[in-house]
């Protein structure tokens, strides 16, 4: 699948995209976000607070509990500040 | 009509096209956005509007669309810039055309709450003390959300 | 600023003008009014817009401090055409600045109302029967009410 | 005083503007109204019905009950209509 950052959570991670083979046991947004943070401190500083992020899967809006398959592209970022 | 770009655009030229040759439009309500040079209290010297691209473009169509099924609209547009911006210079632009005026004023706040808490962009902003990510504001979650109460 | 005039006006070089150098204001609220080719079922060829020299003016002005004394408005503009005018030509634009959009929107929907129900104009339509002077319409007087209902 | 007429008032009375001097007895705007349809049928036409029927005194809205002086500028029309 395709990770996209965006805003403060791409400077903190260091990364705007990347690709990631879906790992075995992470069937949905919130799990892929537990495993992102177990991959060090960028990771763990920039989702740590679960309030100051959000999600969408193929380019819409998606809750922590939507599911994810391979081939997704999937973006985290900040709440929005536009305009 | 919808649009993403970092140029400038030109508002009476924009709503010249918008409304050319719709002989049944009364009014057109409209609202640019222009970037200011404070926030709260601090100076900003410049900005940097992140965007997703595709995603931003699907979202502002998705607004729109919602917009013109809510109020009986002739014509409307939005324009949103993303990159690097300095004070006073032009960031949004929402027209909505309608016959009677009462359609177009509400359409276009509607459309703008929208854009400033919805929309997919990030502000970046230069202050003396440096370049810093603004945080979502909860004054512009509780104008859009007047949308949802009916 | 207020103006009364025959002619028309470019809209982007007025909110251009109305913004120029003001980098405190955030956002510029501004209605245009069009001309229609349609009033009820009727269709409508040409229109004259008779006023009252001086006290239209002085009306305007009231409208506009009233507005000032409302809402936090940086900058304010409000321009009135008179004479004889044809569908699609601009009649009336309104535009607003201030800080933050809220402000903008209302200031500009109040003198909008405002504008349609006690400014001294007055509308004569050119239809397929003749000219014939457009009576008052009861919902722009209860759109103007809303802001006495306070 | 100067009486100003617009809109379809001045297309039933027939004319724009006209120096008045003011009526002995005549100390408010009901009384010029009363006294103007006296004049004759266009007069009377044009100002029977006194819901449409609005006046301003010096470029101001004024009620019926409004006190008239020599000089003023009285203004009858009907309700506005612009924009």
């Amino acid at each position: 699948m395709k990770l996209l950052y965006f805003a403060h959570l791409r400077t903190k991670i260091g990364t705007a995209e990347e690709q990631l083979d879906l790992p075995p046991g992470i069937g949905d947004v919130a799990a892929l976000l537990e495993f992102l943070k177990g991959r060090g401190p960028k990771f763990a500083d920039a989702l740590g607070n679960r309030k100051a992020v959000r999600v969408a899967v193929n380019q819409t809006y998606v809750g922590w509990d939507h599911p994810l398959k391979p081939g997704d592209e999937v973006a985290i970022f900040p709440p929005v500040t536009g305009g | 009509m919808i649009r993403v770009q970092p140029e400038d655009f030109d508002v009476g030229a924009e709503i010249e096209a918008l409304t050319r040759g719709k002989t049944g439009i009364g009014g057109v309500a409209s609202f640019v956005g222009l970037m200011r040079d404070v926030a709260g209290d601090k100076s900003i010297s410049a900005m940097t509007l992140e965007h997703y691209p595709g995603m931003t473009e699907r979202e502002l169509e998705r607004i729109e669309a919602e917009a013109q099924r809510r109020w009986p609209l002739i014509a409307s547009l939005v324009i949103h810039r993303y990159g690097r911006m300095l004070p006073g210079d032009r960031i949004v632009l929402v027209a909505t055309a309608s016959a009677h005026r009462a359609a177009a004023f509400e359409s276009c706040e509607f459309l703008m709450d929208y854009l400033k808490t919805k929309a997919p962009f990030w502000k970046q902003e230069e202050t003396p003390e440096g370049a810093r990510w603004v945080a979502a504001d909860a004054s512009d979650d509780a104008a859009a959300s007047r949308w949802t109460k009916e």
